[in-house]
């Protein structure tokens, strides 16, 4: 596991505040599987010392997407890559998510937290039933609707302000959609409310949740990420996640 | 020139080690071990520890400030779990050690006889526990006791890790010389206090320490101050970086240089340090390490 | 809300200040004195000094270390020729003394006696001088005695200015407290050592301060564990660039902040910091300092 | 004084290591005067800490340049703006100069140190009668020798390695120019070295230096910068100077 400085072929922006970048990344791009993220370096100084985590948006044909928005100093440092830059990139990190066979596997996301879906969509679209909740606040903010749809699958959409879809969080649609399925297996990512809400709602149905959380090494090396346990003690969702089963976690 | 170093009878192929708390128990990288001088593993305690809660880490300005709190899986899990593993590892391996009394330090090297751990690193630094920590390191007198309960139970090297936080690390590196102590660690991270957007504390454990590039030019002040002081060598640690940082803290007077928080940026870190330094050394012509070790005090 | 605050019977326009030895005397940018609470001056001694050779400047990850040595013109060129021109300046003046013994911090308040001084910073800190400087700030007994030396000689508020190099600034503000002082400032720089590329130290005066943003987690943290150990009010200091900084102290327990390092890289950097916070207070809706004030050891 | 944020209209390449960066400054480009420099922020986080100093290279038609040679971390970063950036200059600072009439000038540069006597150069053209020998290691680094000429100067010319002009350093072709002229002003930038052994050569005649030692705020504040000055003292050679008489120096 070394870092590899990887070039960037595109840089677009999805939304007011989301960014997404394109790697040139044969080798990665192959290696990679969904729920497993890159700890991307930004700034090339001392400071910011530590790298960002981000899931793998999207990834075929050689080519990695990272989807991102900017939040503070490490996020926007990161918007400012051009094309023909290098990005340094540690990865892929972390345990792949599930990989189901024959099951109807549906998608919730939130806001950014769409992005790490679609490449979950992607790998699991052949074999399974691919169903999608996606939400956002507006219809600004419900990226990659395009994407999903070329995959085939057709997502329930839901804003916040009713700009598009369902007026609402994505909690009701997504137990109704669930409602329908037999047996279903339940992947999410969205801010902690949203995957907090969205386990309850849906309780007793196992939801994977994708966590992104605060971390420090991503490596499994520095214990500085740490997920409440039910019963105590915690999961380190770097190495042992970050795709967790959120049934068991005591947020 | 030879890359080799000699520290209480124990020859570490390089200088650079990776430092405890930051590199985990070396496992997940074992096969770069073989570039490194040593790793020392994250602290061990008799018990378990399940750490403080999250969030354990926060960025400052050159640096970051953790409270993870000694999360370790305790003294019977090292032992049946990682130690047997640790044999993979191709560089020396250093125990770190902490305990909430006195004697409980001297219990776990004596628990820790096993022929993989070449030495001990006495934690009487860490600001982030209740008991022990930095309040064993501020005290010279505490840590001439721990080192010697810990010199009557083991004859394997000790090497006493301190703090400068609100103490002068000259007058505790002479009470674990006193102790028997056959090298000191200089240092562990300095206090901090992260807040966050309601001016409450940030951090789980509510302060922290920090560590990084921001701690170095504290760390390598207090490698200067401490060398001269004492008999006995410094193992440096704070904020190196990369080759030059390393030769940094040997120019100060450290027989060694641990690599912390660097390895969070990188996993790579301590072995491309070690190369670093190796090149550094090669460009420069150095003989041996006397023409390195200790420049900040030579005339010439 | 209303920026102004009293410490020590004295009103100040706002609680930012500008920190000793970044600014001068002010004078350079008086015009936009009325933007600040006040100025500390640059430290002043009984006698004239050279301060220490160049280089006195080096930069570190996310900050400075400086080796000025107390350059100053002395008290008799203060009075003479400075003085009367601070006159000029519209905030509180608070003149920065420092002695080589425990008696001349008492003269130097005596002969300041100028209705245009309105308080004292003892410096008991600096880290560039041989004598005296941190070598009685590391000493609780010192700064008890260099404060009631000077509470006999003047009415003046007196505010002590703790380092917390090698000693718990908790202690010698306990002391500054016993011996009458009206408020310390938390804190001075903290040792460091910076070396140039043949290993030798880089700084004229061999080691310097460390100041600057990376020096922010290791003041907020002694701020937060000083306030709550005394009766009279802290001034805060180190690292502070912008209102969120400044408030992160208030919210840890200080009355008053200053800003050093930051004014090198923008002389208007303490109106900047005091217009900020205005803005950071309004924007929250803040009715006075004691919603903000001390909130890092608050329940609700 | 305060620091304003201009426009980068240009940047070019001056040779491998130096750069020369255009700003659209019209009030600067009016106030500036030779010998005084800007005060230019590099980074945009915390780190680097301190702006660096840069001597004013030319200013006219509104438009003030700045010329410096990467030799760090701060002109590393500083080499990476692009035409439509905005630069943080906190300026002018120093003391202009001095500005004499009808007298011989000498210009004597050496390396990066042309930069700031090109602009000195302009100023005192009409007026005086200006001279200028200018030095570097090679050929390729000798810059802006056409803006020299461009202005009606002849300069006399040498390189270290023979590769344009005179071979070997500025001293002797400057001390044999100085030698021609009737009670020469002489104005001198360059590495430490060489302001040395040209005082020395030049000796009685009063040498004036640009200064470019290490400081800390540019605006003679923080005690950060000091010459030695003969006799004993400091000078504090951002606000007294950058331009100094180094006869008086003892360096
Ligand atoms: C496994 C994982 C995958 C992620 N995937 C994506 C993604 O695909 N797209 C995306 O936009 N974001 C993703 N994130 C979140 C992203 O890492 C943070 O938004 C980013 O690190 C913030 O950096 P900053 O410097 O801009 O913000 P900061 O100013 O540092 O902080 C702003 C906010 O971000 C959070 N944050 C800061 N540092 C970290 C960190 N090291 N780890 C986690 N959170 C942090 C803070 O808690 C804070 O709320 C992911 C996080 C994790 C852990
Ligand atoms: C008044 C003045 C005018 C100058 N004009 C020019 C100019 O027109 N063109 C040009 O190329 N250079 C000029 N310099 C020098 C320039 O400021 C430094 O080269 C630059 O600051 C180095 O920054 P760095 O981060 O790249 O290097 P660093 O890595 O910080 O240091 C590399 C070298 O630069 C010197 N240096 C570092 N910081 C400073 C500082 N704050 N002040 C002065 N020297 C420093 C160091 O001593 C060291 O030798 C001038 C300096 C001064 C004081
Ligand atoms: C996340 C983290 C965990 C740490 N855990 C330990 C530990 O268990 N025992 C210990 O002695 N030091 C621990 N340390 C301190 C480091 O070993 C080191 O002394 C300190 O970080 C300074 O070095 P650095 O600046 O290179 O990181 C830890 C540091 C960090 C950042
Ligand atoms: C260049 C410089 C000169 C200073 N001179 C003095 C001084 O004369 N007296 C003093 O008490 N503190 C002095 N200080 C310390 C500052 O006042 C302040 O305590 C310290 O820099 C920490 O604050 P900061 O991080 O905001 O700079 C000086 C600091 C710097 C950087
Ligand atoms: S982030 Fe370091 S162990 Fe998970
Ligand atoms: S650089 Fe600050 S006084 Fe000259």
């Amino acid at each position: 596991m070394r870092p590899v400085a990887y070039p960037v072929l595109a840089r677009r922006r999805l939304c007011p505040d989301v960014f997404l970048i394109e790697l040139d990344a044969p080798g990665l791009a192959q290696r990679v599987k969904p729920g497993q993220f890159l700890n991307i370096r930004v700034g090339d100084g001392p400071d910011p010392l530590l790298r960002r985590p981000l899931s793998v948006c999207d990834a075929d044909e050689g080519r990695v997407r990272l989807a991102f928005r900017v939040v503070g100093r490490g996020t926007a440092l990161l918007a400012r890559t051009r094309t023909g830059d290098r990005l340094d990139v540690l990865g892929p990190l972390g345990r792949p998510a599930p990989a189901p066979r024959n099951r109807n596997v549906l998608l919730v996301g939130g806001g950014i937290g769409i992005a790490p879906l679609l490449f979950t969509a992607r790998r699991l679209a052949t074999g399974n039933r691919v169903h999608a909740v996606l939400g956002a606040r507006t219809r600004e903010q419900l990226i990659l609707r395009r994407e999903f749809r070329a995959l085939g699958t057709k997502p329930i959409l839901t804003t916040d302000d009713g700009s598009l879809g369902f007026p609402g969080p994505v909690i009701e649609p997504a137990a109704d959609a669930a409602a329908k399925l037999d047996r279903p297996l339940v992947f999410t990512c969205g801010p902690k409310p949203m995957l907090r809400a969205l386990v309850r709602r849906l309780d007793p149905v196992p939801v994977w949740g994708f966590i992104e959380e605060r971390m420090g090494c991503g490596t499994g090396i520095c214990y500085c990420c740490a997920l409440p346990r039910k019963g105590g003690g915690w999961v380190r969702f770097c190495a042992d996640g970050p795709v967790v089963l959120l049934n068991e976690v005591a947020w | 020139m030879k890359m080799s170093v000699r520290l209480a009878g124990l020859e570490f192929a390089s200088p650079v080690l990776a430092a405890s708390g930051t590199w985990e128990f070396g496992l997940r990288f074992a096969d770069v071990s073989n570039q490194l001088g040593g790793i020392v593993t994250k602290g061990i305690t008799l018990e378990p520890r399940a750490g403080n809660p999250p969030p354990r880490i926060a960025e400052c300005p050159g640096g970051i400030i953790n409270s993870v709190g000694l999360e370790n899986p305790g003294l019977a899990t090292f032992v049946g779990h990682f130690l047997p593993r640790i044999g993979r590892l191709r560089c020396r391996v250093i125990v770190n050690v902490a305990g909430s009394r006195p004697g409980e330090y001297a219990e776990l090297v004596e628990r820790l006889a096993h022929p993989r751990v070449d030495a001990f690193e006495l934690n009487v630094s860490c600001p982030n526990v209740r008991e022990g920590g930095t309040a064993f390191g501020a005290s010279p007198a505490a840590v001439e006791r721990i080192t010697r309960l810990c010199r009557r139970r083991t004859k394997k090297p000790l090497i006493v890790k301190l703090t400068a936080n609100f103490v002068d690390p000259a007058e505790t590196a002479r009470a674990a010389e006193a102790g028997g102590a056959d090298a000191v660690t200089v240092l562990n991270t300095l206090f901090g206090l992260a807040l966050g957007p309601e001016g409450r504390p940030f951090l789980g454990g509510r302060t922290g320490g920090v560590s990084g590039p921001c701690l170095k030019p504290f760390a390598l002040y207090c490698v200067d101050r401490v060398a001269p002081a004492i008999g006995i060598p410094v193992v440096a640690c704070g904020g190196v970086m990369n080759g030059a940082d390393a030769a940094d803290f040997l120019s100060a007077g450290a027989r060694l240089v641990q690599v912390g928080s660097a390895s969070l940026a990188d996993p790579q870190a301590p072995g491309r340090v070690a190369r670093e330094l190796a090149t550094f050394c090669r460009a420069r012509r150095l003989r041996d390490w006397d023409d390195l070790v200790g420049r900040t005090r030579r005339e010439n």
